[in-house]
C-alpha cells in the first residue's frame, strides 16, 4: 500500500524540494536529482509489478471527502501498471537525457521541479481508482506542462503554445468535470470498481449520452483528438525532453487511458462506438496528412503523435476484445519509438541548431550513430516488419477489419485506417531520408557531431526496446494481456508473434507499403498533398481568431454597459428597483391609483404639500447653483414643517439644524467649484430624464400606498411608549430609544460622523496643492 | 369666549396680518432693498405677537410661566436685524442695482463696502447672469 | 470691565432661568457657571469696552422703540397693502453721533428692525450707517427723525450729549 | 471685518447659543432634544464664529483639536458602554436613579447622559473639523 | 393625509432622479440629499400618520402617542446622511480640484497610471 | 456575569480605533494596535465558534434590553465563519500594511479608520437587527470611504466619486425598505420579522417580496452584482493595495452574507425570488469574467472578477438546498482568501514595475520565483483547477447543482471556471513570464508576502481539508434553512 | 374657538410660504431668494406656533427657538459669500 504512496509522491516531494537542494548541490547538478526522484518512482512501479502483471489488482483507500465520493483511491491493474511503468521509465531516461540536454541560461532547477511536478500528476492520474481524483491529477499534469511548455517563456511561441495547450485542454477538463459530478450525483460513487458494477444502470440512464460525451470531450482535448489537435503542434516550442516525455508517451495519452479506463463502464452502447470511433478514425487521416505537409521535424512528430493517438482511440472505440489489445500494444509501442524520435529531433536540433527538414540533409555522415536511432524510430512508426510499431499496427488492422462484420457502414474504418496509415508511412520515411540522406547539408548553424553518450544512452535504450519487440513480440505479452483483462474486464491470454498468415491485415499493411513507396518516390504527388490546403478555414485559424477577439469582444460588451458615467448606473439600479419590485405589484395587483379616502388632508396640509413640491421641484428646475442650494433649503424647512405636523419635535430640531448646516456646506463648496456650464441637453435626453424621473417618483408613491394599506396593527413601538418612563428613567421617548433601547444605533451613528470628519480632515489636507489654487486674497 | 381668549385672537390677528403683509410686500415690492423690508416687518411683530399669542394662550393672561418661548421673541430680536443687513450689504456689494425710481442714492460712486476689494468681480457677475430660472 | 462681564454672565444666567421656566438659585447658578466658561472659552469675544448706563433712559429708549416699530409696522403695511404703491425709496448716509462701536451697532440694529428702515452698512470709519429706507419725503429728514428718536436717547442712555452735527 | 454688526452682535449670541445648546443637551431625555441637537447647535454657533472672524483667529483663541475632541466623544460614548461590561452588564447598558441634592430637590441622574455628552463631542469635533477643513482647504 | 405625503414622497424621489441623471457632480450631490430626504418621510409614514401626541410621555392615562420609534429611526439616517453627504460634497470639491472638473464622468487616466 | 464573546469582534477593533486616535502621532503603537486587534479577534472568534457549537445560536441583548426592543447581536454559525474570514484578512492586511502604508497615510487616521472598517463590517455581520444592519453598513461603508480616496490622489479622488454616491444612492434604497418592512411588520428585529412574514396574509406576501427583492437590489449593489457593480472596478483599484484587498475579501462578502441572511430568515426564497437570484448570480459570474478578460489593469482585472465570483456565492443561495448554501460560504471563504492574496501580489508587482498595466510587465518569475509561485497558486485557485480551494468550491456548487438537477446553472459554472483561467493565465504570461533579464525597481519582496503566505496557506487548508470544512459549513447551511432555530434563540431566551 | 382661528391662520400660513416661493422662483438676484427663505423660515416658525396652539401641545416651541436663533447664520453664510467669494476666511 505504501508504494502506491510512494511512486505518486516521491515526484511531488521531490519538485518541491529541488530549490532547497539545488542551494545545496549546485544548479549544474540539479538533473541527478530528477534523475534520483524517477528512478526512486519507478522502483516502486516494479514493485508493484505483482498487481500489474497478475490476475488480482490492488485497491487501497484513503477516505478524504466521502460527501462528493472523494476518496484518494489507487487502483492498480494491467493497465495503471501498464501506463505507470511507461511513465516512470520513460521518465527516468527524460530526466537523464535532460541533464545533458539544457544549458545556460536556463534555470536548471525550475526544468526538474516542474518535471517531477508533471510525473507525478502522470502517475497519480493513472493509478488513481477514482474518476475525480483523477480529473485533479489530469488538471494538475495541465498545469505542469503549462509550465514545461512555456519554460522558455521569453519567447513568444513558447507562451502561445503554452497558453493555447491550457486553454484548450482545460475546455475539456472542465467538462470532464461536469461530467464527473453528473455521474457521481446519480450513481451515488466516483470510484472505478463502483462504476464498473454499475455499467448496466448507467447506460440505462436518460444522461447516459452526456456524460459519456462530456467524458469524452476531457479524454479527446488531453489527446489532441480534432478539432482539439490545434494545441499540440504548438506546444513543441518546449525543450525536448519535455516534448518526448509529455507529447509521445504520457500526457497525451492520458485521453487514451481514460478511454480505456470508462471502457467497461459506457462502452456497451452504440454511441460509444459512434463517438469515439469516429473523432479516432478522423483524426488519425487528418493528423497524418498535417504530418506529411511539415517542414519542421518536431511538428511532423507532433501531427504524427495526434494521428497516431487517433489510431489508438479509434481502436478503443470499437468496443471490443481485439482493439482494446491492439491499443494496449500500440501504446507501448509508440511510447518507445515516438519517445526515441523526440529524443533523437532533439540531438538533431541541438547539434545542427535547426530542425527544418528543408536545410537539413545528409547527417549521416556526421552524426552515424543517430542516424542509427533514426533509422529504427522512423521505420518503426511506419509501420515495417521487425520493428515494433508494425505488431501492434497490424493488430489494429484486424480490429478494424473486423468491424465490418459489425455493420457495412464500417467499413471505413479498415479503408481509412489504410489511409492513414499509408501517410504514416510516407512521413516517416521523410524523417529518415530527408535528414540522413542526400548531399551533406551547408550553412547548418552549427558544425553537427554526434552527441555526447549521456544523450545517447535515453534513445539508443528505447530503440532496443523497439527492435526487440518488434523481433521478439512475446517479450510484451504479460504485459499487453494485463491491460486488454483490465480494459475488457475480462481475462485475456493472447500471444503476439510476427507473422498471423496471410490475413487481411497483413494484405492492408502491404497496401500500405506499396502505395507509400509510390507517394513518396513521385514527388508530384507530394507536391500536390503539399500545395493546396483542403480548406480555408482551419481550427487553428478559428483559434487565433477566437484568443485576440474575445478580450476585444469582452472589452466592447464590457464598454457598452461600464460607461464610465453614472447617470447609467443610476439608470441600471433603478431599472432593476422598478423592474423588479413593479412586477411583484402589479402581479399581486397592489398597483392601483391612490384612494380617495387617502388623500383626506387638512387644507393647510394641501397648501404646505404645494409649498413643498415648489420647492423641490425648484431644486431640479434652478439654473445657478445658488438658487438650487437655497431652494434645498426651503425643502428642509418643510420637511421641518412636515415633522411637526406629524407630531416629531425632535426630527424638527434636527432637520432644521443639519438643513442649516449642509446649506452652509454646499454654499461653501460651491465656492471652490467652477461654474455651471451651459450643457445643452437635446430634447430626447431630456424627455428621457423626465420620463425616469417620472416613472420612479410615481413607483414609490405607488409602493409607499400599497404598504401603507398593508399597515402593522401592533408594533415595537408600543413597547418604548410603555416602559420608557419606568424603565429608563425619561419622558421624551425618541431621545430614551436613541440613548438607551437602542443605543448601538447611535454609537454607529457618530461612528459614522467620526468618520466623517476625520475623513474631510484626511482629505482636504492630504492632497497635492491644487495648482490652480485660487488667488487667497479674494 | 373670555378675555383671554379675545386677547389671544387679537395677536394672533395681529400676528398672521403682519406675517401676510410681509409676504405680499415680498412679492409686490418692485427691487430688493425694498423687498427686504418686508420680511422684516413678518419676523418682528408678526413674529412677535404670534409667539405672545401662543404664549397667553397656553399660561394665561398675563403668562405666569412660558418664558422660554418669550426667549425667542428676544433670539429674533438679535438675529432678524444682522441677517437683513448682512443680505443687504451683500446684494448691494453684488452690485444690485436700486429701483429706477429711488430718490436718492448717497452711497452712489462710493460702492466698495468694507475693507477688502470685491472678491473676484467676474465670478460674481456669471452667477448674476445665471440668475434666471429655466 | 469685570463688572460689565458679571453683568453679562447675570444676564446669560437669566435667561438660562427662562429656558428652564425655571428661577431656582441652582438653577441660576448653573446657568452663571455655564456664561462663565462660555465667555472663558471664547476671552477674545469677550473683551468689551466699559461703558456706563442709565438704566432708565435705556427702558425709556425701549419702549420709545417699541412704539416705533409699531407704527412703523402699521405704516409700512399699509403701504404695501395699498393697490397703488406710494413708496418712495432711497439709500441715505446717516452722519454718526455715537462713537462707541456697540452703541452704533445698537442703532443700526433699531434702524433694521423698525420696518422701511434698513442699515446697510457702517462706513469703514464708524462716521456714518448708510440706510436704505422704503418711504421718505426727503433724506434729511429722515435722518433727522432717526438722530431724534433713537440716537438721542441712545446717547443720553450713556450718559453722553450730542454734538451737534448737522448732516 | 466683514461687518462691524455682525462682529458685535456674534459676540453676544454666541454664547447664548453655546448656553442653549447645553441646555438641549441636558434635559434631551425627557424633552426635545439630546447630544446630537445639542451638538449640531453648539458647531452652528461656532461655524457662525468662523463667519464672523477669519480661520487664524478663530484657532487662536481656540485651540482645540477637532480629531482630539471627536476621540473624546467616541471614548465617553464607548467607556460608558463599557463601563456596563466591566460590572457585569451588557455592552451600552444604560441606569438611572433619583438622587436628593440639598438645595436642588430631587433630580435624576443617568448614565444616558454620559453618553449623550459622548454624541454631543463626536458631532461638535466632527461638524468643525468639516467645515474648518474645507475652510482651510481654500 | 398620507396620500399627499406619498405623493410628496415620490416627488423627492422624482427631482432627485432627475438631478442624479445629470453631469453635474454638483447636482448629483443634490439629489442624493433629496433621495435622502424622501427615506426619511418615508419611514416617518410608516410609523403611521394617526396622529397621537408627540412620543413625550405626559404619564397620563388613555393618550395616544406618535410612533417613537420611526422617530428615533429617522434621527439616525438623518446623522448618517449628513456625515456621509458632507464627505461626498467635499469629495466632489477635491475632485474638481484634481482634475479641474466637476463632471461626475471619470476620464481614461483614471483608469491606469 | 454574562457571557460577551459575541460582542467582542465589534468592541475589540471599536476600542482599539479609539486608543489609536489618542495616539494618533505615534504610528508605532497604532501598527502594533493594528496587528493586536485582529488577532485578538480571531482568537475571540474561535471561542466563539466553540461555544455556538456547543450551545446553540448565541445571542447577546445590546444595552441589556430583551429582543425584539433592542438592538439583538446574534452569532449562528454563519456568522462565525464571516467573522473568522474577516479577522483573518484582516491580520494578513495588518501584517501587509506595515511596511505597505506610507507615513502620510499613517498620520491621518489609517489605522483608526481600518479598525473601524472592521468594526462596522464585524457589526453587520452579528447584528440581528435590520436598522442596525444599516447602520454598520454606513459605518463600513464611510470608513471605506474615507480609505477609498485616502492619499487624495486624483484618480483617487476621481474614482471614488462614484463609489460613494452609488453607495449613498443604494444606502437609501436600504432605508426605504427598512422603511416598508417596518411599515408592514412593526418591527426591525429580523427573528421578529421573519415571524411577521411567516404569519403574513397572502394579501401581503406580495408586498414583502416586493420589498425583498427591493433589498436585493441593495444588498446587489453593494456586493457588486449585474447589473448593479459598474461602480466597483473603478473604485477598488484605488486605495492602498492593503486596503483594496480587505474590500475585496471581505466587503463585497458582507453584501453576499446580508442576501443570505435576508432570504434564508427574513423572506425565505419562493419560486420567482430564487429564480431572480440564479438569473443575476450566472449574469454576474459570465460578465464578470468578461469585463475581467477586457482589462490589462492588474487590479481593475481583480475587481472584475469579484463580480464574477460573487455570482458564484450567490448562486449557491439561489440554489437554496443544504450543499447549494454551503457551497456558497465554501466559496465565499475561499474567495476572501484567495482574492485578497491575488490584490496583494498585485501591489507587489506594482512595487516592482512601477507600474499596474500588466502589458508593461514581465519576466517577474525570473527573479522573484518563489512569489510568482504564490501568485500562480492563487491565480489557478481562483480559476478553479484543482488541487487548490476554489476546485472545491466549484466542486460543492456543481455537486448542489447536479443534486437539483440544475443543468444550466452547471453549465454557466464551468464555463465561467474556463473564461477565469483564461484571463488569469493572461496575467500570468503577461507579467511573470516575458523578458529574460527584467529589471525591477528595489523591492523588498520577502517582508511583503507574509500575508500572501498566511492567506495562500488557509486557502491550503480548506483545499485539503474539504470534508471537515465542508461538514462545518454544511451545519452552517442547515443552521440556515432552518430559521426556526435563529427565532428560538433571539425571541425565547 | 381659538383652535378654529388657529386652523384658519394656519392655512394663511401655508399659503403664504407657498407665495414665498413664487419670490424664490422668480429671484432675480440670489439675495432676493435668500430673503424668500428667510420668509419661509419665519412663516415656518409662525406655523409651528399656530400648529402649536392647534394641537394643544408645547413641545414644539425648541424648534421655534432654534429657528429664530439660528437661521439667519445661513443667511450670514450666504451673504458672505456673495460678498467675498469665501465664507470662512
Ligand atoms: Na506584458
Ligand atoms: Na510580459
Amino acid at each position: 500500500m505504501f508504494s502506491v504512496l510512494w511512486v505518486v509522491f516521491i515526484p511531488f516531494i521531490f519538485a518541491a524540494l529541488t530549490p532547497l537542494i539545488q542551494k545545496f548541490i549546485g544548479e549544474d547538478r540539479i538533473g541527478l536529482w530528477g534523475v534520483i526522484a524517477a528512478l526512486l518512482s519507478f522502483g516502486g512501479v516494479l514493485s508493484l509489478a505483482g498487481y500489474g502483471l497478475g490476475d488480482e489488482p490492488l485497491y487501497v483507500i484513503y477516505e478524504w471527502a466521502p460527501t462528493f465520493g472523494l476518496t484518494l483511491g489507487f487502483y492498480i491493474d494491467g493497465l495503471s501498471w501498464l501506463f505507470a511503468f511507461l511513465i516512470s521509465g520513460i521518465g527516468v531516461l527524460i530526466n537523464l537525457y535532460a541533464y545533458w540536454y539544457l544549458h545556460k541560461p536556463d534555470p536548471f532547477g525550475r526544468f526538474f521541479a516542474y518535471l517531477l511536478f508533471f510525473m507525478g500528476s502522470m502517475l497519480g492520474l493513472v493509478l488513481s481508482s477514482n474518476l475525480i481524483i483523477l480529473i485533479i491529477f489530469w488538471e494538475l499534469t495541465t498545469i505542469s506542462s503549462f509550465l514545461l511548455i512555456g519554460y522558455w517563456s521569453h519567447t513568444e511561441r513558447a507562451r502561445y503554445g503554452a497558453v493555447k495547450s491550457i486553454l484548450v485542454t482545460s475546455v475539456g477538463g472542465l467538462a470532464m468535470i461536469g461530467g464527473a459530478v453528473i455521474l457521481t450525483v446519480i450513481t451515488g460513487t466516483a470510484e472505478f470498481p463502483e462504476l464498473i458494477k454499475k455499467a448496466a444502470f448507467i447506460q440505462e440512464h436518460a444522461l447516459f449520452f452526456p456524460i459519456l460525451l462530456l467524458l469524452m470531450l476531457g479524454a479527446f482535448s488531453k489527446s489532441a483528438q480534432s478539432p482539439f489537435h490545434i494545441w499540440l503542434p504548438d506546444a513543441m516550442e518546449a525543450p525536448t525532453p519535455v516534448s518526448a516525455f509529455l507529447h509521445s508517451s504520457t500526457m497525451v495519452k492520458a485521453g487514451v487511458f481514460l478511454i480505456a479506463r470508462v471502457h467497461p463502464i459506457f462502452s456497451g452502447r452504440e454511441e460509444w462506438i459512434l463517438l469515439i470511433a469516429s473523432i479516432g478514425l478522423i483524426t488519425m487521416v487528418l493528423g497524418a496528412y498535417y504530418a506529411l505537409r511539415k517542414v519542421d521535424l518536431k511538428a511532423i512528430l507532433a501531427y504524427s503523435t495526434v494521428s497516431q493517438l487517433g489510431l489508438m482511440i479509434m481502436a478503443l472505440g470499437f468496443a471490443d476484445v481485439l482493439g482494446a489489445k491492439a491499443t494496449a500494444f500500440h501504446i507501448m509501442n509508440h511510447a518507445a519509438f515516438k519517445g526515441m524520435l523526440f529524443l533523437v529531433v532533439g540531438i538533431i536540433d541541438h547539434e545542427t541548431g535547426t530542425r527544418d527538414i528543408s536545410r537539413l540533409s545528409g547527417l549521416r555522415f556526421t552524426m552515424p550513430k543517430t542516424a542509427v536511432l533514426a533509422f529504427i524510430g522512423a521505420f518503426a512508426s511506419a509501420g515495417i516488419p521487425l520493428f515494433n510499431g508494425f505488431l501492434s499496427k497490424e493488430l489494429i488492422f484486424e480490429a478494424a477489419y473486423d468491424q465490418i462484420g459489425v455493420a457495412s457502414w464500417m467499413a471505413v474504418f479498415p479503408v481509412f485506417a489504410v489511409v492513414g496509415s499509408i501517410l504514416t508511412f510516407t512521413y516517416s520515411m521523410k524523417i529518415f531520408f530527408r535528414v540522413f540522406y542526400g548531399e551533406e547539408a551547408k550553412e547548418l548553424p552549427k558544425h553537427p557531431h554526434d552527441p555526447p553518450f549521456g544523450m545517447l544512452f535515453s534513445p539508443g535504450l528505447l530503440a532496443a526496446v523497439t527492435v526487440i519487440v518488434g523481433i521478439l513480440p512475446f517479450i510484451a505479452e504479460r504485459f499487453v494481456n494485463a491491460a486488454t483483462a483490465a480494459i475488457t474486464q475480462q481475462p485475456a491470454d493472447f500471444y503476439l508473434t510476427i507473422w498471423h498468415g496471410f490475413t487481411p491485415a497483413l494484405w492492408m499493411s502491404v497496401v500500405t507499403v506499396a502505395i507509400g513507396i509510390v507517394l513518396y518516390s513521385r514527388k508530384a504527388l507530394l507536391e500536390v498533398l503539399h500545395s493546396k490546403p483542403p480548406f480555408g478555414l482551419t481550427v487553428n485559424a478559428m483559434y487565433d481568431w477566437w484568443y485576440p477577439n474575445i478580450m476585444l469582444g469582452a472589452e466592447k460588451l464590457i464598454g457598452v454597459f461600464q460607461s464610465q458615467k453614472i447617470r447609467f448606473y443610476f439608470m441600471y439600479i433603478l431599472g432593476m428597483v422598478v423592474v423588479l419590485c413593479g412586477w411583484v405589484l402589479i402581479r399581486d395587483g397592489h398597483f392601483r391609483f391612490i384612494p380617495h379616502d387617502l388623500m383626506h388632508a387638512e387644507t393647510y396640509e394641501y397648501l404646505g404639500a404645494l409649498a413643498f413640491i415648489l420647492a423641490t421641484i425648484g431644486v431640479a428646475l434652478f439654473r445657478s447653483r445658488l438658487a438650487k442650494v437655497i431652494s434645498l433649503g426651503v425643502v428642509g424647512y418643510m420637511l421641518c414643517a412636515t415633522f411637526i405636523v406629524l407630531r416629531a419635535p425632535d426630527l424638527a430640531l434636527t432637520q432644521l439644524l443639519v438643513d442649516i448646516v449642509t446649506v452652509i456646506l454646499f454654499v461653501l463648496v460651491i465656492y471652490f467649484l467652477p461654474q455651471l456650464k451651459e450643457v445643452k441637453e437635446s430634447l430626447s435626453v431630456k424627455i428621457r430624464d423626465l420620463a425616469v424621473a417620472g416613472l420612479t417618483g410615481a413607483f414609490v408613491t405607488v409602493f409607499v400606498l400599497a404598504v401603507y394599506a398593508h399597515r402593522h396593527t401592533t408594533s415595537v413601538a408600543e413597547y418604548f411608549l410603555d416602559n420608557a418612563y419606568e424603565l429608563a428613567g425619561g419622558t421624551n421617548v425618541v431621545n430614551v430609544i436613541l440613548v438607551d433601547f437602542r443605543t448601538f444605533d447611535t454609537l454607529g451613528e457618530i461612528i459614522v460622523l467620526a468618520i466623517a470628519g476625520l475623513g474631510v480632515y484626511a482629505l482636504v489636507r492630504m492632497g497635492v496643492a491644487h495648482k490652480k489654487k485660487k488667488d487667497s486674497s479674494i | 369666549m373670555n378675555l383671554q381668549e379675545i386677547i389671544v385672537a387679537f395677536f394672533l390677528l395681529v400676528g398672521i396680518f403682519f406675517i401676510i403683509t410681509g409676504t405680499v410686500g415680498l412679492l409686490r415690492l418692485p427691487d430688493f432693498y425694498n423687498r427686504i423690508h418686508a420680511p422684516t416687518k413678518a419676523t418682528t411683530l408678526g413674529v412677535s405677537s404670534t409667539i405672545l399669542g401662543a404664549v397667553i394662550h397656553f399660561y394665561g393672561f398675563p403668562p405666569a410661566d412660558g418664558f422660554k418661548e418669550l426667549l425667542a421673541i428676544l433670539f429674533i430680536f438679535l438675529t432678524a436685524p444682522v441677517g437683513a443687513h448682512m443680505l443687504a450689504k451683500a446684494a448691494y456689494h453684488s452690485k444690485i442695482d436700486l429701483w429706477k425710481d429711488t430718490i436718492v442714492d448717497e452711497r452712489a460712486g462710493k460702492r466698495v463696502i468694507g475693507e477688502e476689494k470685491m472678491p473676484s468681480e467676474e465670478k460674481l457677475e456669471k452667477e448674476e447672469e445665471e440668475r434666471t430660472p429655466e | 470691565m469685570k463688572i460689565s462681564r458679571i453683568i453679562f454672565h447675570i444676564v446669560l444666567a437669566l435667561l438660562w432661568c427662562m429656558m428652564h421656566n425655571s428661577f431656582h438659585p441652582a438653577t441660576f447658578i448653573i446657568g452663571y457657571l455655564l456664561a462663565w466658561a462660555s465667555t472663558s472659552m471664547f476671552m477674545i469675544l469677550s473683551k468689551y469696552k466699559p461703558f456706563r448706563m442709565n438704566i432708565w433712559e435705556a427702558i425709556k429708549l425701549f419702549f420709545v422703540f417699541l412704539k416705533e416699530m409699531i407704527v412703523a409696522n402699521i405704516q409700512i403695511a399699509y403701504i404695501i397693502i395699498s393697490p397703488p404703491m406710494n413708496i418712495r425709496p432711497g439709500l441715505v448716509e446717516y452722519p454718526l453721533d455715537i462713537k462707541n462701536e456697540g452703541a452704533i451697532v445698537l442703532l443700526a440694529n433699531m434702524i433694521s428692525l423698525t420696518p422701511g428702515t434698513l442699515s446697510v452698512d457702517i462706513a469703514e470709519d464708524r462716521k456714518y450707517i448708510y440706510v436704505h429706507a422704503m418711504v421718505m419725503e426727503t433724506p434729511d429728514q429722515l435722518k433727522q427723525k432717526i438722530k431724534d428718536t433713537f440716537e438721542r436717547r441712545i446717547l443720553k442712555m450713556l450718559g453722553e450729549e450730542a454734538e451737534e452735527r448737522r448732516p | 471685518m466683514i461687518s462691524l454688526i455682525l462682529h458685535r452682535v456674534t459676540r453676544v449670541i454666541i454664547h447664548i447659543l453655546l448656553i442653549f445648546s447645553i441646555f438641549l443637551l441636558l434635559k434631551g431625555h425627557n424633552e426635545p432634544g439630546g447630544g446630537f441637537i445639542a451638538g449640531l447647535m453648539a458647531s452652528v454657533s461656532i461655524v457662525l464664529v468662523y463667519l464672523t472672524y477669519d480661520i487664524e483667529t478663530v484657532k487662536r483663541f481656540m485651540p482645540i483639536s477637532y480629531p482630539a475632541m471627536i476621540a473624546l466623544g467616541l471614548f465617553f460614548a464607548t467607556g460608558m458602554g463599557l463601563g456596563g461590561v466591566v460590572l457585569g452588564y451588557p455592552f451600552l447598558t444604560q441606569t438611572f436613579d433619583y438622587f436628593q441634592i440639598p438645595l436642588v430637590g430631587e433630580i435624576e441622574l443617568a448614565t444616558a447622559l454620559i453618553f449623550d455628552i459622548g454624541v454631543f463631542l463626536t458631532v461638535v469635533g466632527a461638524t468643525l473639523l468639516i467645515i474648518s477643513s474645507i475652510g482651510e482647504g481654500s | 393625509m398620507i396620500g399627499l405625503l406619498a405623493i410628496i414622497i415620490g416627488f423627492l424621489v422624482g427631482t432627485g432622479t432627475y438631478l442624479i441623471l445629470k453631469k453635474t457632480a454638483f447636482k448629483v450631490a443634490l439629489g442624493l440629499v433629496l433621495y435622502g430626504q424622501a427615506a426619511n418621510l418615508l419611514i416617518i409614514t410608516m410609523g403611521g400618520v394617526k396622529l397621537g401626541e408627540p412620543p413625550i410621555i405626559l404619564r397620563e392615562a388613555g393618550i395616544s402617542y406618535s410612533d417613537p420609534l420611526v422617530q428615533a429611526l429617522i434621527l439616525t439616517a438623518i446623522v448618517i446622511g449628513f456625515g456621509v453627504t458632507s464627505y461626498l460634497l467635499v469629495l466632489v470639491y477635491r475632485a474638481y480640484q484634481a482634475h479641474d472638473s466637476d463632471s461626475v464622468d471619470l476620464f481614461e487616466e483614471v483608469d491606469d497610471k | 456575569m454574562i457571557n460577551n464573546l459575541a460582542v467582542y469582534p465589534i468592541l475589540i477593533p471599536l476600542v482599539a480605533a479609539i486608543i489609536q486616535l489618542f495616539f494618533a502621532k505615534n504610528t508605532f503603537v497604532q501598527r502594533v494596535l493594528s496587528v493586536v486587534s485582529s488577532a485578538l479577534i480571531l482568537i475571540a472568534v474561535v471561542f466563539l465558534y466553540i461555544d455556538v457549537r456547543t450551545n446553540g445560536i448565541q445571542v447577546y441583548w445590546m444595552s441589556d434590553w430583551v429582543a425584539p426592543f433592542g438592538i439583538t447581536i446574534v452569532a449562528d454559525l454563519l456568522a462565525c465563519f464571516m467573522l473568522f474570514l474577516s479577522a483573518l484578512a484582516s491580520l494578513a492586511m495588518s501584517a501587509y500594511a506595515m511596511v505597505d502604508i506610507d507615513a502620510n497615510r499613517e498620520k491621518y487616521f489609517h489605522f483608526p479608520l481600518f479598525q473601524l472598517l472592521l468594526m462596522g463590517i464585524n457589526g453587520a455581520f452579528l447584528t440581528g437587527d435590520i436598522f442596525n444592519l444599516f447602520v454598520m453598513y454606513e459605518v463600513m461603508l464611510m470608513a471605506s470611504y474615507v480609505l477609498l480616496a485616502h492619499g487624495s490622489e486624483a484618480r483617487q479622488l476621481r474614482g471614488s466619486l462614484h463609489y460613494v454616491m452609488i453607495n449613498l444612492f443604494a444606502s437609501t434604497f436600504f432605508l426605504f425598505g427598512i422603511g416598508l418592512i417596518y411599515g408592514i411588520t412593526g418591527t426591525l428585529n429580523m427573528a421578529d420579522i421573519a415571524v411577521a412574514v411567516q404569519n403574513a396574509d397572502p394579501d401581503t406576501q406580495g408586498l414583502l417580496t416586493a420589498v425583498s427583492m427591493m433589498l436585493f437590489v441593495v444588498f446587489g449593489v453593494k456586493t457588486a452584482l449585474v447589473p448593479l457593480f459598474f461602480w466597483m472596478p473603478d473604485a477598488y483599484p484605488q486605495p492602498p493595495v492593503a486596503t483594496a484587498a480587505m474590500f475585496a475579501a471581505i466587503m463585497t462578502k458582507v453584501g453576499v452574507y446580508s442576501i443570505t441572511r435576508t432570504f434564508t430568515l427574513m423572506f425565505p426564497g419562493d419560486e420567482f425570488t430564487l429564480t431572480v437570484i440564479k438569473i443575476v448570480a450566472v449574469a454576474s459570474m459570465l460578465i464578470g469574467v468578461l469585463g475581467a478578460i477586457a482589462q490589462t489593469n492588474f487590479r481593475r482585472l481583480l475587481a472584475f472578477h469579484s463580480v464574477s465570483q460573487v455570482g458564484f456565492m450567490v448562486l449557491g443561495v439561489g440554489f437554496f438546498s443544504p450543499m447549494g448554501l454551503a457551497g456558497s460560504i465554501y466559496f465565499v471563504m475561499h474567495h476572501s482568501m484567495i482574492k485578497s492574496s491575488l490584490f496583494l501580489c498585485s501591489g507587489i508587482a506594482e512595487r516592482l514595475t512601477g507600474n499596474r498595466d500588466i502589458k508593461k510587465m514581465g519576466g517577474i518569475i525570473e527573479k522573484h520565483p518563489f512569489y510568482s509561485a504564490l501568485f500562480l497558486i492563487a491565480a489557478f485557485s481562483l480559476a478553479g483547477l484543482p488541487p487548490f480551494s476554489g476546485f472545491f468550491g466549484k466542486l460543492i456548487l456543481l455537486f448542489a447543482g447536479a443534486e437539483l438537477n440544475e443543468y444550466i446553472f452547471l453549465a454557466a459554472i464551468l464555463v465561467g471556471g474556463f473564461l477565469t483561467l483564461f484571463s488569469m493565465v493572461k496575467i500570468w504570461q503577461m507579467a511573470y513570464w516575458g523578458k529574460r533579464e527584467p529589471e525591477f525597481n528595489k523591492v523588498k519582496v520577502g517582508s511583503f508576502i507574509w500575508g500572501i503566505i498566511i492567506l495562500v496557506g488557509m486557502s491550503m487548508v480548506l483545499a485539503i481539508f474539504v470534508q471537515p470544512v465542508y461538514d462545518m459549513v454544511l451545519e452552517a447551511a442547515e443552521q440556515l434553512l432552518d430559521p426556526s432555530q435563529y427565532i428560538n434563540a433571539v425571541l425565547r431566551k | 374657538m381659538i383652535e378654529y382661528l388657529a386652523l384658519i391662520i394656519l392655512i394663511i400660513i401655508s399659503l403664504s410660504i407657498a407665495l414665498c416661493m413664487i419670490r424664490v422662483y422668480k429671484g432675480p438676484s440670489t439675495p432676493d431668494r435668500v430673503m424668500a427663505l428667510d420668509t419661509i423660515a419665519v412663516n415656518v416658525l409662525a406655523f409651528i406656533v399656530i400648529l402649536s396652539i392647534v394641537l394643544g401641545t408645547e413641545m414644539f416651541f425648541d424648534a421655534v427657538l432654534v429657528i429664530a436663533v439660528i437661521a439667519f447664520v445661513g443667511t450670514v453664510a450666504i451673504s458672505k459669500y456673495l460678498m467675498k467669494g469665501d465664507i470662512i476666511e
